[in-house]
């Protein structure tokens, strides 16, 4: 008797681990949401959750191209200079219009993903460094093409950054929508799937016969169309095409969401749901800081602990 | 010696041992057995501290202990060689040799020289030449085994344990493994034994312990069980059951029609390969015979389009495939099944329904989209044809038993309905009933038209199974074995040619 | 670089919004150079060759280096570069450039890479006021006489380097304090948009502002403090943060343009009038300028950027075996409601 | 510039082919090649490159650099990756600076227990709890960066170290015309290398980095071995910026940021696998000198443009990175 009911709650000891392992993140966005009805003036209200979401939006685009990247057991360090290109691109393609700037834009940023992809997967060089070097790179690519900040004044970018539908800026719906896109094809499509083993196994996979190198490269050019997109609305609010600026160190908080979101590192697993939530609490918790007026070395301290503590709170347990 | 009481050890969704108790004594050999995922691996890793029991003790010369890592149970003198080879690939055969054990010179700098005599010392004693300064990934399988086999064995331990040292060596090799076992138990070492081959456990093994679904069927001295109450035991089966059903399923010949289903010409890859060519017709089962590192692996490798090659043509039905490519391999209907299932077969992070569809997403799925229904379809076919033990489609097949994980990997291949099946060392690892019915399925693949190519270790499967053997050494086609002619002893004959092992400096 | 070549080949046709903005965005030498508050260089403690070590030399056949400490890419940096690259032109002078994309340790070798090259002179943008103790020491070996401009170096005139020229941070601050108390009334609740951590323009324009704020009108309250790391971006997200938890703010002082500029935005984007939170900058870029026009901004503090011909003026003099000031602040105007309109063709 | 038993070292790897032993040899000096051709096309191409004083300038700025990308090294080899060394050599000479007002002594061992401790944390972390090195080492330069600032009053204080200390002379002083903070890289490069190659300790590490797993069962100390990389490596950012701050005579608040990234950059192109497994110390000198001969022939063109200026290091960084990868594929494919 006593042995069963030892046994029940060792079982939902574990219960409750995996799921405080797979929903932790969502724990944690709903732990800061609380302190902020609590503790912070003026937190409730539709305009502030509006500015939280807009503010999000090009963190959390960046962040799902990551998701994919991470997925087949890489990285891509170059996001935040494609942001920067894109918003180069753009600003210069102006004079077309809105829709032909965009186009090139995002085919910046596709072309980076491309070289991205080409090193990593014909050349086998490491994700890591192979990205490095056109993070490096791009960003001076964006700064050649247009040195200094620019402003932006075509009223299709402005109301592409502050317009609204029923209430919900076209940036939030974007970003969205871009991240049920991206759902989708991890787990409905071919494709989704074929990354998923190949950043689990990627011998397996090249045994298996799958398209490797095909799958790595379209996965890279999607982060960087996708980190292209992030620049484009990142531009759009601005109102401004700063590339000097514009994406510096989103990679870092990009690969922040991702992991704090339940994505291994190690490959084979993405989730998409995780790292929105991901992305939603790094906002939150860098806003509640914000708001409550406290001074960068505790901002960074703070982050660092939020950081480690999410991240173990996900952790895979032991097999022991 | 070394024993556990009352062990029971649960992973989310399987009880993979419960209420297990285990003596391993002095200068005996005890063999471990039962079907694949009875748990026997299990057993093992919670005597070596690599799992933590949920309940009960190991205990270790009487008194209890808890080892918490398996460099703890190395020191209390328990060593062991794990099921799937546990070394570091891109280190020297030596340094893996005597990793922990480095011998020191002056300020406590290793010395490179005693240690490279000391690891070529301990290999030559194996009756193994190897240059001991090679990164060890550059060793064949087998060839690491004994390296992993040396390490175990240098170590002064008191406890040894084996966790089926043999899968993957050649019988000269399994002859020095056993002389080897054999000094231990005369130094009073007691030795646990895992293993799948019959004849083996017979030969070498004093004592037995069944285990089944992960308890303890059975213990005792194995002179007392013969064969088919050992097999039934493990299956749980009646032994007329048993009997009825034989021990190889292979039924020897098939009918094979006269044009080649596979061609290969002149397959050569420097330093592994030279101009090997073979054909294999619709039907037929083609062994590939040699020792390790003959390159038997290379060949099918280099048909399966997984080693480039610096020459040669492959063709299938008269068409030609490109060499050098899997997916142009696999569109033409090659299926490899790798020899190094953990690293090259299974994706361990995925399900057992998403390996088994692995390979053939693109034709289980419309417009890039998964169609979840055929492959639930098909996932359920083959997880009942194979007898495939999981606790659902939805299990990581990284959990799975190393003989389940084989099936899981068949599965994926023929769910692609191949012309030719490639199976390199398709029942290692796995147990008798498993392996039996593998074996049935081989032919009953080749009956259905399949061109078979087998590559085997295990002589006797070779034999019955394949209609010809081609016989490699150092890469290189030597001998071609045809109808009658296909015998053990031509075999060895063969293979023993020239002597072995003298092609290395 | 197959790429890259591409990309860059696209920029062959590219079509910008208007074509005439790159104009008038061009730096404007005419106007421009500098005036320098404290005329009378001897008035403050001087610096002669002899003092200072070194042989004098021709200016004109000599080689100066010049170290930017970061990219031109934002107007300050670009306006400063230009002027002293065009006062080298102008004057003949053969002129060694580096440039220390923000990275400090970089800047040092930087100097010495130019040192090491044959400048006889060199100009410095500091990054940074401290750590410069092994350049001043190589420089020193050599007797190579230094002008840093816009920042000071923590070390001694005369002996380490030769002279400052360059506008006082923590005036800056507290004209920018007399602007806000104006455009405010002195009362009510402000934020501030500080710049980089750890930058001591940051912190010197922080200090200002505050002290003056302290003595001059008690009654206007720092209530918000948070970087906006001198970017627009992030003075943009931040501002719209701050008026969301803090709605009845007063005012806000940005620390430079870019980050006013974002607050500007912010501002508009929550559906504020112009000069309903009014907004004092430092730096008198175009942009900023062009905001106060526009309503938005209530008073820009000029931050000079044209450092070239003094600077080469006063390397001139100096090499000549004539005395320099040791501290050339120069006279930083400002563009407020009543003089914006008409000079915005000096802002850059 | 090779320590003796660096070299004593290497030569007991190559393999039975000629052409095995040749792309081992690529591999190893692949970067070495690539820095004396770099080196030769420059001095050729600027008579104001092969000059004493700028060798010596390239020598001593490289220094602490490649003191931070020695600990990488270790890291590296495990298959790990550390973040926080650009925040903990900004804030090692930020400690050292403070602690110089209480004696050499301190200001030398302050940095070293701090940034020692922020390693073991790390490694712990890692090690003990199987969090990613990427995301903790990450959490770790966000933190760093933030004591430092809470040290400084947000930025706004910079320590001064007095010139006349025994750190002081650290830094600022110099031997046979050479400084003392190079004198000091060698020595820990030399001493890095041995360490490497010829403890167990060493053995542990490539263990552990070719195959954690296999390292675990065949009874190595995997976790001490990881908890001890990661501090290996806080020690050297500290000790990069106690020395840094000895030759700056300050605690400079902004040093550091991006490079980890230089560091990780120079450890990869001296050829050691990111994968981890494989590597070598003195390749991670070699790989440091490349990135300051770049930076420096960038310099000695003179006016080029800083975007321009990025444009070609991130080019070159691809073009040697591949070569790299080219170089050692043969041997890391078989
Ligand atoms: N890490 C794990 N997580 C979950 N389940 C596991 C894990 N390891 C083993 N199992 C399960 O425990 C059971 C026993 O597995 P074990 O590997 O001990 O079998 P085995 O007797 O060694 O089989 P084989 O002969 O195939 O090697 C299997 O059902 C397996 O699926
Ligand atoms: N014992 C050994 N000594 C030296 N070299 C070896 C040894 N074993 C393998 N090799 C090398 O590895 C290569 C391939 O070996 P591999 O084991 O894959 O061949 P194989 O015939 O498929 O053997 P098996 O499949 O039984 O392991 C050989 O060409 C040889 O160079
Ligand atoms: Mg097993
Ligand atoms: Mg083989």
């Amino acid at each position: 008797m006593t042995e069963l009911t030892l046994a029940q709650g060792r079982v939902d000891r574990d219960r409750l681990l995996r799921l405080l392992q797979e929903y932790g993140v969502y724990g944690g966005v709903a732990a800061l949401l609380l302190f902020n009805f609590a503790f912070t003036d003026h937190f409730v209200s539709a305009e502030n959750f509006r500015t939280q979401a807009v503010q999000v939006a090009p963190v959390l685009i960046v962040a799902l191209g990551m998701a994919l990247a991470i997925g087949t057991e890489g990285v891509d360090l170059s996001v935040g200079s494609v942001m920067a290109l894109s918003t180069s691109l753009l600003s210069l393609y102006l004079g077309y219009g809105p829709w032909a700037a965009v186009l090139v834009a995002v085919a910046g940023g596709i072309l980076i993903g491309l070289a991205n992809g080409a090193l990593v997967a014909h050349l086998g060089v490491q994700p890591i460094v192979a990205t490095l070097a056109l993070m490096v790179a791009a960003r001076g690519l964006a700064l050649v093409l247009l040195p200094q900040l620019k402003d932006v004044r075509d009223p299709g970018m402005t109301a592409l950054g502050s317009g609204d539908v029923l209430g919900v800026p076209y940036l939030v719906l974007i970003a969205v929508a871009l991240a049920l896109l991206v759902a989708f094809v991890v787990r409905r499509t071919t494709f989704g799937r074929q990354l998923l083993a190949i950043g689990d196994s990627r011998p397996a996979a090249r045994l298996a016969g799958l398209p490797v190198r095909r799958v790595l490269i379209v996965v890279y050019a999607c982060s960087g169309a996708l980190a292209a997109v992030a620049g484009i609305l990142a531009t759009a609010r601005l109102t401004a095409s700063d590339p000097t600026s514009l994406g510096t160190l989103m990679e870092l908080s990009a690969i922040t969401a991702v992991v704090v979101g339940g994505t291994p590192l190690s490959g084979g697993r993405v989730r998409i749901g995780g790292t929105v939530a991901g992305a939603v609490l790094i906002q939150l918790l860098t806003t509640t800081l914000v708001k409550h007026d406290l001074p960068p070395s505790w901002t960074q301290m703070a982050q660092a602990v939020v950081i480690v503590g999410a991240v173990y709170a996900a952790r895979e347990r032991g097999k022991r | 010696m070394l024993a556990v009481t009352g062990v029971s050890k649960v992973f989310p969704g399987v009880k993979a041992l419960s209420d297990v108790d285990f003596t391993a004594r002095a200068g005996e050999v005890h063999a471990l057995v039962g079907e694949n995922g009875a748990g026997k691996s299990t057993l093992i890793k919670v005597l070596t501290g690599v799992y933590r029991p949920d309940t009960g003790e190991v205990v270790h010369n009487g008194t209890p202990v808890r080892f918490t890592t398996p460099l703890q149970a190395q020191q209390a003198g328990i060593s062991t060689i794990y099921q799937e080879v546990n070394l570091v690939p891109l280190m020297s055969v030596a340094r893996n040799l005597l990793l922990g054990r480095e011998p020191r010179g002056r300020l406590g700098l290793i010395d490179f020289r005693r240690m490279h005599r000391e690891a070529d010392e301990a290999l030559r004693g194996l009756g193994i030449r190897v240059d001991v300064r090679r990164p060890l990934r550059e060793l064949g399988v087998g060839a690491q085994q004994m390296v992993a086999l040396a390490r175990a064995v240098a170590i002064d331990a008191r406890v040894v344990i084996m966790d089926e040292p043999t899968s993957s060596l050649e019988p000269r090799e399994v002859r020095t493994l056993f002389d080897v076992i054999r000094m231990l138990r005369e130094r009073g070492i007691a030795v646990v034994y895992v293993s799948h081959r019959m004849d083996e456990l017979y030969e070498i093994c004093d004592s037995v312990t069944v285990l089944r679904d992960g308890r303890v069927v059975h213990t005792g001295r194995l002179a007392d069980l013969d064969r088919l109450r050992l097999v039934s035991l493990m299956l749980g089966r009646e032994i007329g059951e048993v009997r009825s059903e034989g021990l190889t399923k292979f039924t020897g010949s098939h009918h094979a029609s006269a044009e080649p289903m596979l061609h290969a010409e002149g397959l050569t890859v420097r330093h592994q390969l030279r101009d090997v060519s073979l054909s294999i017709r619709p039907g037929e089962v083609v062994g590939l015979g040699g020792l390790l590192g003959s390159g038997r692996s290379e060949t099918a490798r280099a048909v399966a389009g997984a080693l480039p090659t610096d020459s040669g043509r492959v063709s299938v039905g008269g068409a030609a495939v490109r060499t050098g490519s899997t997916p142009a391999a696999i569109r033409a209907g090659i299926s490899l099944l790798p020899e190094d299932r953990k690293a090259e077969g299974i994706v361990p992070g995925l399900s057992v329904r998403e390996n088994i569809a692995l390979a053939a997403l693109p034709s289980l799925s419309r417009f890039g989209l998964v169609d979840d229904a055929r492959i639930d379809r098909i996932v359920d076919t083959f997880v009942k044809r194979l007898r495939i033990k999981s606790s659902g489609p939805h299990q990581k097949v990284g959990e799975l038993s190393g003989g389940n994980q084989q099936k899981v990997l068949l599965a994926r291949w023929l769910a692609l309905h191949p012309k030719v099946l490639l199976l390199d060392e398709p029942t290692r690892g796995i147990d008798v009933g498993a392996k039996a019915e593998v074996q049935a399925l081989i032919d009953e693949l080749a009956d259905d038209g399949l061109a078979v190519l087998l590559i085997s270790s295990d002589t006797e499967e070779l034999i019955e199974g394949s209609d010809r053997i081609l016989v490699l050494k150092d890469g290189a086609v030597v001998d071609e074995l045809t109808g009658d002619a296909v015998t053990e002893d031509a075999l060895m004959r063969a293979i023993a040619a020239e002597p072995a092992g003298s092609h290395h400096d | 670089t197959g790429l890259l070549t591409s990309l860059v080949l696209t920029t062959g046709c590219t079509k910008s919004e208007d074509s005439s903005d790159s104009d008038k965005a061009a730096p404007q030498q005419g106007d421009s150079g500098q005036q320098v508050a404290s005329p009378s260089a001897g008035s403050g403690p001087a610096c002669t060759i002899d003092a200072y070590g070194g042989e004098k030399l021709d200016l004109k056949s000599a080689t100066v280096g010049f170290s930017q400490s970061e990219k031109e890419a934002n107007p300050f940096r670009i306006a400063e570069t230009a002027s002293i690259e065009a006062e080298a032109k102008k004057r003949g002078v053969k002129l060694l450039t580096a440039n220390a994309q923000s990275q400090f340790s970089k800047q040092i070798s930087d100097v010495q890479d130019l040192i090491a090259k044959g400048a006889d002179l060199l100009v410095i943008a500091p990054l940074n006021s401290d750590g410069w103790e092994p350049v001043l020491r190589t420089a020193a070996a050599k007797h190579i006489p230094i002008v840093t401009v816009d920042r000071k170096i923590n070390a001694t005139a005369c002996k380490d380097y030769v002279s400052f020229i360059g506008s006082d941070f923590v005036e800056q601050g507290k004209r920018a304090a007399d602007e806000m108390i104006e455009a405010t009334g002195g009362k009510g609740d402000i934020a501030i948009l500080l710049g980089s951590a750890g930058n001591n323009v940051t912190t010197e324009r922080t200090k200002g502002f505050v002290d003056r704020i302290k003595d001059k009108a008690p009654g206007l309250k720092v209530v918000f403090q948070q970087t906006g790391e001198f970017a627009r971006e992030k003075g943009q997200s931040v501002t719209e943060n701050l008026i969301q938890s803090k709605p009845g703010i007063k005012g806000i002082y940005a620390e430079n343009d870019e980050m006013g500029l974002g607050a500007v935005n912010a501002l508009k984007g929550a559906g504020k009038k112009a000069g309903a939170v009014k907004i004092v900058t430092i730096d008198g870029t175009r942009n900023a300028v062009q905001g106060i026009v526009d309503g938005w901004i209530s008073g820009v503090i000029e931050s000079n950027p044209r450092f070239g011909p003094l600077a080469f003026q006063t390397l001139d003099t100096f090499t000549k075996g004539s005395e320099v000031a040791q501290d050339i602040v120069i006279k930083d105007s400002a563009y407020t409601e009543a003089n914006a309109q008409s000079d915005l063709d000096k802002a850059y | 510039m090779q320590p003796d038993a660096v070299r004593k070292v290497t030569d007991d790897d190559p393999g039975p082919s000629r052409a095995d032993r040749f792309s081992a040899l690529a591999q190893q000096h692949g970067a070495m090649v690539t820095l004396l051709v770099a080196m030769v096309v420059a001095s050729l191409s600027f008579d104001t490159f092969l000059t004493g004083d700028n060798l010596e300038n390239m020598a001593l700025s490289s220094a602490f650099l490649a003191v931070v990308a020695l600990g990488m090294t270790f890291v590296i080899v495990t298959g790990g990756i550390d973040l926080s060394v650009g925040s903990l050599f900004a804030l090692g000479g930020v400690v050292a600076a403070w602690g110089s007002q209480y004696g050499s002594a301190v200001a030398l061992l302050l940095p070293l227990a701090v940034c020692g401790l922020i390693g073991l944390v790390n490694g712990l972390l890692i090690a003990r709890s199987g969090l990613a090195p990427f995301i903790v080492t990450l959490a770790a330069m966000l933190g760093a960066r933030g004591i430092l600032l809470a040290i400084t009053d947000e930025g706004s204080r910079t320590y001064l170290v007095d010139k006349d200390s025994f750190l002081a002379t650290l830094g600022q002083g110099s031997l046979l015309g050479i400084g003392v903070p190079v004198w000091i890289t060698a020595a820990l490069f030399v001493l890095g290398a041995v360490v490497l190659r010829r403890t167990r300790f060493g053995q542990y590490v490539y263990a552990v980095g070719g195959n954690e797993d296999a390292a675990a069962l065949m009874g190595a100390p995997v976790a001490r071995t990881k908890i001890a990389v990661y501090a290996v490596s806080g020690l050297c950012a500290g000790l990069a910026g106690a020395l840094n701050a000895a030759w700056l005579l300050s605690g400079v608040t902004i040093l550091g940021s991006g490079m980890e990234l230089e560091a990780i950059a120079a450890v990869v192109i001296g050829g050691t696998l990111l994968s981890g497994g494989f590597g070598f110390v003195s390749g991670s000198l070699v790989g440091v000198l490349l990135l300051k001969v770049i930076q420096n022939v960038i310099n000695q063109i003179g006016s080029l443009d800083s975007a321009y200026q990025q444009v070609v290091s991130g080019a070159f960084l691809a073009v040697v990175v591949v070569a790299q990868t080219w170089l050692g594929r043969r041997r890391r494919v078989l």
